[in-house]
């Protein structure tokens, strides 16, 4: 019987645990993202180790350490940092443990199993261009950026100014950080409508900061372009009800289960059948489609 | 016997001479306080032409009102003696509680029901978590002997963690309630307005003046004076330290409650990462305002310029379109030199008095 | 004792304050003082509370600078900047409060700042615990030098004071009423010390408010009386008299006042109150039983650490572990807060004003108020008017030396403030007051003021307990006398009984059957 | 005369036990600080097969490190009376120097040259950046007399602006230098090791024998102590108070910017925003093991405890798989419930020892 036993663990040949670090899960963005990721590993059999590292590369650091003192089969992360998170995964290389980045990449190649990401720049670009048609390439905005020291804030803004910049008639009056947040994002908007009555679009590098300045405008009476990036479900509302007009939806879902997926069979057989890099595509949701999409995927 | 009279009545002939300046210590002391803010406020207005018109300063004012309600609720705990570190938690906890309770309503499994509450018993029931989390920190601080500082530590996360809890880390979005459940209205506290004025605007001129004068006029204000000066001697003196201290606890929950609910109500949103290093501003503020980190010294006035200070800085940093990464240096410097230029006040002050001859 | 056996003083002053002024918002606490401290003697200041002569020491301390005037060291004019300068000066000085590190030994106390090294730079601990254990013996105290000074009684840390200022060597040596914490034999060994010390050609400047003291040891004689030099003398030529004629324009009769006024019903009834030391051995307070009367004064004699001040202690509800039963006016106290005891009519006066008595932060009218806001408001509300007014009357009828009411606590001398504490429990209208060395470090006048308040309230109904170490004060004042020794009564006398042997007998009673010290020199 | 020795002596039969009583309080305050960590490890080790693993302990004890050696740090300062919320920012401020100084070298405009350091030299520079802002912090809270909480506030804020403005918000990556550049082996202090534990390991024992000893053994700390206990006093006996206290900010900047070179040299790369928050951490894991945040009691020993159990219940719970939100409660209450345990330890051994209060 025992040998049965094993027989079945081999068929089913995937077990022992996978870490599944993320940022912090308070962003349901990265909450739907693991939880997907920890949804996909137990339906293979595995036993999902689901951390979060804040965005703190130091902690992130000790948490692979963990991983790998746990005896991790494999990793999926979304990191803290292209540049701060190189260590860790070759770190976890050595220790004989493929890494599946999802999300956002590294700063470097042949050190992580896999990089799925939707395309930043590319989804910045895509919110840029829906921008510039909803304000029908002319008008005065401002732009919101994340936390300035992280990545994809600076990715995402560079794509909106490379976008917008080639359009002489679309001004940018203010360009201020609200750090991610909703709260921030509200009074700074509150605050630069007084500097900038005669802005007519707000373009914003994530979603939350587009509702939180979407609030401050409906308190002001102004109804201008709001575009956000993520496609995050309040976003969706959002742009159902109108205080929206649009956001970029990135796969996290889809990233989250083809990066256990692959896990899966790098484990199996030792290759994922996929390129390293592996960049999904963004979708743009506007009021025309929001009613297809779910939470961070189709229907 | 006649004789000792004699004698302090010479006391106070030397001492006499002393009344008119005191007037002249308080005014200094009053002053003080202002000056950061005068500077600022100057050389805003001299930059930018959008600071100084009414719809400016009435959003500035909006936005100093969150500060200065916690303000006041720290003011009154840091007088006793204590700290509360736990506001920025209580104010996403509150949030988060009125989010749920409008958008899922109160769920009772045992009956499979969910009890929906008119808006303004919403708020009750927030304030009154606020005041719980408040009674928490006041037991731990009297009861079980905890610093402050570490109790309102724990509670910082402990509340935080229920926050994230409450809703799996998820937002409640869109709480605008529902007519037939009745609880329409939760977004008028933070977007509606009276007399031209934002409602938030009146909440703060109402705390503040309650606050100024509970602090000044009751003998609870009295009483957490001298705990923050002597804690020993006011419990001999019969002051019922225990709950007195409780008490400033409760208050700043209370507070912190009420801004967990404008701002919820600002977003018709509630997200639960929110107010976090709330506390930081919320005892800058204090600090500016020239209360003693101490305890004992301080008023509710100062705290609320204090707030100003604070508000008038950020929203005209954003006026000039200052970078963030300057704005953070700026804030810091400003709270450093606010403090040194009252320190240094308060000693010319003193040498002032003590040369000008009796 | 006969001025043969002192050392021949020289009459070059070795340190000497000319037209000191020191000017502090609202007082001027010294105006143009001149003051001549001479070697090898003991240079004794009087004067009365807020005469000046704290002031006027910490600035020779190098505590304080001068708003005028100049310090003349060996004939040559020294800017004093710091205690540090003071002390490399030769300059030490034992503070009337008390200035300690609670939470380090008394070794570490003693040797702070001043630390024995080694070539490496580290603490010799040994060797400091060495010294400062032949320091205890020298004051004939037995205190382990690694004990932590807050485990030390005040009496104790006091002489931890002491020992500090002796660890260096010193030429001038100033002591701001040393004794005012000490029991009768602590200070007797205190005073011998100081002979010793001016044996040695140091010049003590010696503070205190017990006449009979200063007297005793006094070489010189300055007295100060409201921030101006008002005499000058040499021991020979000083009386009692004169120096409180000089001090005060009072003249010695005065000082205790007696009034004989019928004693009424039984307000306080104490039965076998007691208080077990915690770690068992023996008890703080043992099985004590007495009855207090309207209108009478009971004063409570015993050597430092009999036990007294954990009576009153547990009488005001301040010990959770004391038992035995306590009736006010018949009613049965069990574990009432300090505020409902207040409430019932007990007061108590601290010994300890600055740690359990004042807020330092606030003003004298807060002060005297704090403990019967009740009684200031208008509805929940307080009312100014009704504070001013009792404020007032308080002031006025204990003397109290401030500026203004609202003038911060701590700008007052020791003995005003010591006048505010008792100005407090005054207000909560007590029908029992107990009082805890109520005239320690107050001067004449202040005393005098102290007891005619006690006297006031006997005539007017209040039982009065005070704790005291001053034999003369006991005789003269209580109406019945309590001695306690090791935590239990061992005297019970009536007026006429009360003399300063028999207490001195029934205070060493419990303690094994010895002479007591106070014979020793009486 | 002999009669007052004998009643003295009756004294001594009184204070003899003192020697006793005090080795008797020091066992206690030791055992204390173990107990929470013992409850933890014993919990994990029976929930979790991987705890006790070598491995694991190795891992456990070099996160363990970077609290640590913030905490011996912050151990001085409170102590000292003070307390010193600009660690994280220092951390985060010297991370940035040192990548700046390996990657960029430093940069001479005049002669438009940069000059590239060896690696020890670029350690030392950056321990002097964070000495340097130490003495921002002690000159603020003694030569002007700002309240610590404010002052080190304060550079909290300027410090993690000037982190950000060193790079414009972005990474230093890949620090591994250049052998052109002889600036080679920055990564060997964080991933390598000696007798098998990682170097981290060994900084935080020397930094910790080290303080210890001189938190016991030297004047300086001995006076440390006294101001902690009595300031004033302090100044009054001739302690050099504003240069003892200012030693102490310096020291915790100096630990500071160690934990800042170990993170960096761990990721080979240099985050502006690293360390936020690590001042709580820090704070608490010195509350943890024992010391008064009023100054003048604790121990170097209890904060290396403290911050054990800090590490052992954060390692636990993520070898446990606790939810994020789940571990934030928990480690809040852990903290309050540690602090509980050692009030009521406290007292318990305050009445075995009890005095009059007086
Ligand atoms: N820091 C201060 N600020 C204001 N006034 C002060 C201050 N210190 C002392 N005084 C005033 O100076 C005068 C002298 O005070 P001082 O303490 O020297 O009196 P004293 O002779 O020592 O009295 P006592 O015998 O009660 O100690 C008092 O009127 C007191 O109010
Ligand atoms: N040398 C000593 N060491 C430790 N405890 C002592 C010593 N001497 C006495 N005690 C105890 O400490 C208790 C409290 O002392 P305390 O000084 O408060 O008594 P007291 O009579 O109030 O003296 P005083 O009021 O003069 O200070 C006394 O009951 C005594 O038993
Ligand atoms: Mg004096
Ligand atoms: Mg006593």
């Amino acid at each position: 019987s025992g040998g049965e036993g094993k027989a079945a663990a081999a068929a089913n040949n995937a077990s022992g645990p996978i870490a599944i670090i993320t940022p912090s899960p308070a962003n349901v963005f990265f909450k739907s993202e693991s939880d997907a990721a920890a949804a996909r590993a137990k339906e293979l059999g595995f036993e999902p180790l689901v951390l979060s590292h804040d965005d703190d590369a130091a902690k992130q650091d000790q948490l692979v350490d963990l991983a790998i003192s746990r005896g991790a089969k494999a990793i999926v992360l979304d990191n803290a940092g292209a540049d701060a998170s190189v260590a860790a995964v070759r770190k976890a290389k050595n220790a004989g443990i493929p890494t599946f980045l999802i999300d956002r990449e590294i700063n470097a190649t042949g050190v992580a199993t896999a990089q799925i990401v939707s395309n930043n720049y590319q989804c910045a670009t895509l919110g840029a261009q829906e921008f510039v048609r909803l304000m029908g390439e002319k008008g005065k905005y401002v732009e919101l950026v994340g936390k300035e020291s992280d990545t994809n804030a600076q990715v995402r803004s560079q794509a909106y100014n490379e976008v917008l910049g080639q359009y002489p008639k679309l001004v940018q009056v203010a360009k201020q950080s609200a750090n991610w947040s909703q709260t921030e994002a509200f009074e700074k908007m509150e605050t630069l409508l007084q500097a900038h009555p005669d802005i007519t679009g707000v373009i914003s590098g994530n979603d939350t900061m587009a509702k939180g300045a979407a609030a401050a405008l409906k308190a002001a009476g102004k109804d201008i372009v709001v575009v956000g990036l993520d496609g995050s479900p309040e976003a969706i509302d959002a742009i159902k009800t109108g205080e929206m007009d649009a956001t970029v939806l990135q796969p996290a879902v889809q990233m989250a289960r083809s990066a256990v997926d692959q896990a899966q069979s790098y484990i199996k057989s030792g290759k994922t059948d996929h390129p390293e890099k592996q960049a999904l595509d963004c979708e743009l949701v506007t009021k025309d489609n929001a009613s297809q999409f779910g939470v961070f995927a189709r229907k | 016997m006649s004789s000792s009279v004699q004698a302090t009545g010479e006391g106070r002939a030397i001492a006499a001479p002393a009344r008119p300046r005191v007037s002249l210590e308080v005014l200094l002391l009053r002053l003080r306080a202002y000056i950061a803010l005068i500077v600022l406020a100057v050389l805003f207005a001299v930059l930018s032409p959008s600071f100084l018109t009414t719809g400016n300063l009435i959003i500035l004012t909006k936005q100093v009102a969150i500060n200065a309600i916690l303000g006041i609720g720290m003011t009154f705990v840091i007088l006793g003696g204590g700290i509360d570190l736990s506001v920025g938690s209580i104010v996403g906890l509150c949030g988060m509680v009125a989010g749920w309770l409008i958008s899922d309503g109160l769920v009772l499994p045992m009956f499979g029901i969910a009890v929906f509450f008119k808006v303004w018993i919403v708020m009750l029931l927030t304030a009154l978590v606020g005041v719980g989390v408040g009674v928490v920190n006041g037991l731990l601080v009297t009861r079980f002997a905890v610093t402050p500082f570490i109790a309102t530590l724990g509670t910082l996360y402990v509340a935080r963690g229920a926050a994230l809890l409450l809703s799996g880390g998820a937002t409640f979005p869109n709480l605008v309630g529902h007519p037939s459940l009745k609880n329409t209205g939760f977004p008028t506290l933070g977007a509606g307005s009276a007399l031209g004025l934002p409602y938030p605007i009146w909440v703060m001129v109402v705390l503040a003046a309650v606050s100024a004068f509970v602090a000044r006029k009751t003998p609870f204000g009295r009483q957490v004076y001298a705990i923050g000066g002597n804690e020993k001697a006011a419990a001999l003196a019969g002051v019922r330290v225990a709950r007195v201290k409780l008490l400033t606890y409760v208050i700043s929950g209370f507070c912190a409650a009420v801004v967990g609910l404008i701002i919820t109500s600002q977003l018709v949103a509630a997200h639960p990462a929110t107010g976090g290093s709330f506390e930081l501003n919320a005892i800058a503020v204090v600090v500016l305002g020239g209360t003693s980190l101490t305890g004992g010294r301080g008023t509710i006035g100062g705290t609320i310029i204090g707030a100003f200070v604070i508000g008038v800085l950020f929203n005209g940093m954003v006026l000039l379109g200052v970078s963030e990464f300057w704005q953070t240096v700026i804030k810091g410097a400003v709270i450093v030199v606010a403090v040194i230029v009252d320190q240094l006040q308060q000693r010319m002050q003193q040498a002032a008095l003590a040369k000008s001859p009796t | 004792m006969p001025p043969s056996n002192r050392p021949a003083k020289s009459l070059e002053p070795l340190l000497r304050a000319e037209g000191v002024t020191k000017r502090y918002p609202g007082t001027l606490a010294l105006d143009g003082v001149d003051f001549n401290i001479y070697p090898g003697a003991v240079n004794v200041l009087i004067g009365e509370n807020g005469a000046g002569k704290s002031t006027l020491m910490k600035i020779l301390a190098g505590v304080e600078q001068p708003s005028g005037g100049r310090l003349m060291l060996h004939g040559r004019a020294v800017e004093l900047e710091s205690p540090r300068d003071a002390l490399r000066q030769g300059i030490a000085i034992i503070y009337q409060e008390l200035n300690l590190f609670p939470n380090l030994s008394v070794a570490e106390n003693v040797f702070m700042a001043r630390e024995r090294t080694s070539a490496v730079g580290t603490v010799r601990h040994a060797e400091q615990e060495e010294v400062v254990r032949s320091l205890m013996a020298r004051l004939e105290q037995d205190i382990h030098p690694a004990t932590l000074v807050e485990d030390l009684r005040i009496g104790q840390q006091q002489l931890v004071e002491i020992a500090r200022a002796l660890a260096q060597d010193v030429s001038v040596l100033i002591m701001d009423e040393p004794t005012s914490a000490l029991s009768t034999a602590e200070a007797e060994i205190l005073l011998r010390l100081v002979e010793d010390l001016t044996a040695h050609g140091v010049a003590v400047i010696y503070i205190s408010h017990k006449l009979d003291e200063c007297l005793r040891i006094g070489d010189h004689f300055t007295v100060l009386r409201d921030g101006k030099l008002v005499a000058e003398a040499p021991a020979d030529q000083v009386t009692l008299d004169w120096i409180v004629e000089t001090m005060a324009g009072r003249s010695q009769a005065e000082l205790f006042p007696r009034s004989n006024h019928a004693v009424g019903a039984p307000l306080l009834e104490v039965h076998d109150l007691t208080l077990p030391r915690a770690h068992g051995d023996g008890f703080l307070v043992d099985r004590v039983s007495f009855t207090l009367r309207a209108g009478e004064i009971v004063g409570v004699y015993g050597l430092m650490g009999a036990g007294r001040t954990e009576l009153l202690e547990c009488l005001f509800g301040m010990q959770p572990f004391a038992s035995g039963t306590v009736r006010i006016a018949g009613f049965e106290l069990r574990d009432e807060s300090i505020a409902e005891r207040i409430q019932s009519g007990l007061a108590f006066v601290t010994e300890d004003r600055q740690k359990l008595g004042l807020v330092q932060s606030m003003s004298v009218a807060e002060n005297i108020t704090l403990a019967s806001l009740r009684l200031m408001r208008r509805g929940p509300v307080l009312s100014r008017p009704k504070e001013r007014e009792r404020v007032g009357a308080m002031i006025q009828s204990l003397a109290i030396k401030t500026s203004r009411p609202d003038q911060p606590v701590t700008s007052l001398s020791g003995g005003n403030q010591q006048k505010v504490v008792i100005a407090r429990s005054l207000l909560t209208a007590p029908k029992v007051l107990l009082m805890d060395e109520p005239t320690r470090g107050i001067d004449i006048g202040a005393k005098a003021d102290v007891f005619r308040i006690m006297c006031d309230l006997a005539r007017d109904g209040v039982a009065v307990l005070f704790v005291s170490s001053e034999l003369k004060e006991v005789v003269a004042m209580a109406d019945r006398a309590l001695v306690m020794a090791r935590g239990r009564i061992t005297a019970d006398l009536p007026r006429e009984h009360i003399t300063e042997s028999a207490l001195a007998a029934a205070a060493v009673a419990g303690i094994d059957a010895v002479p007591s010290p106070v014979h020793a020199h009486v």
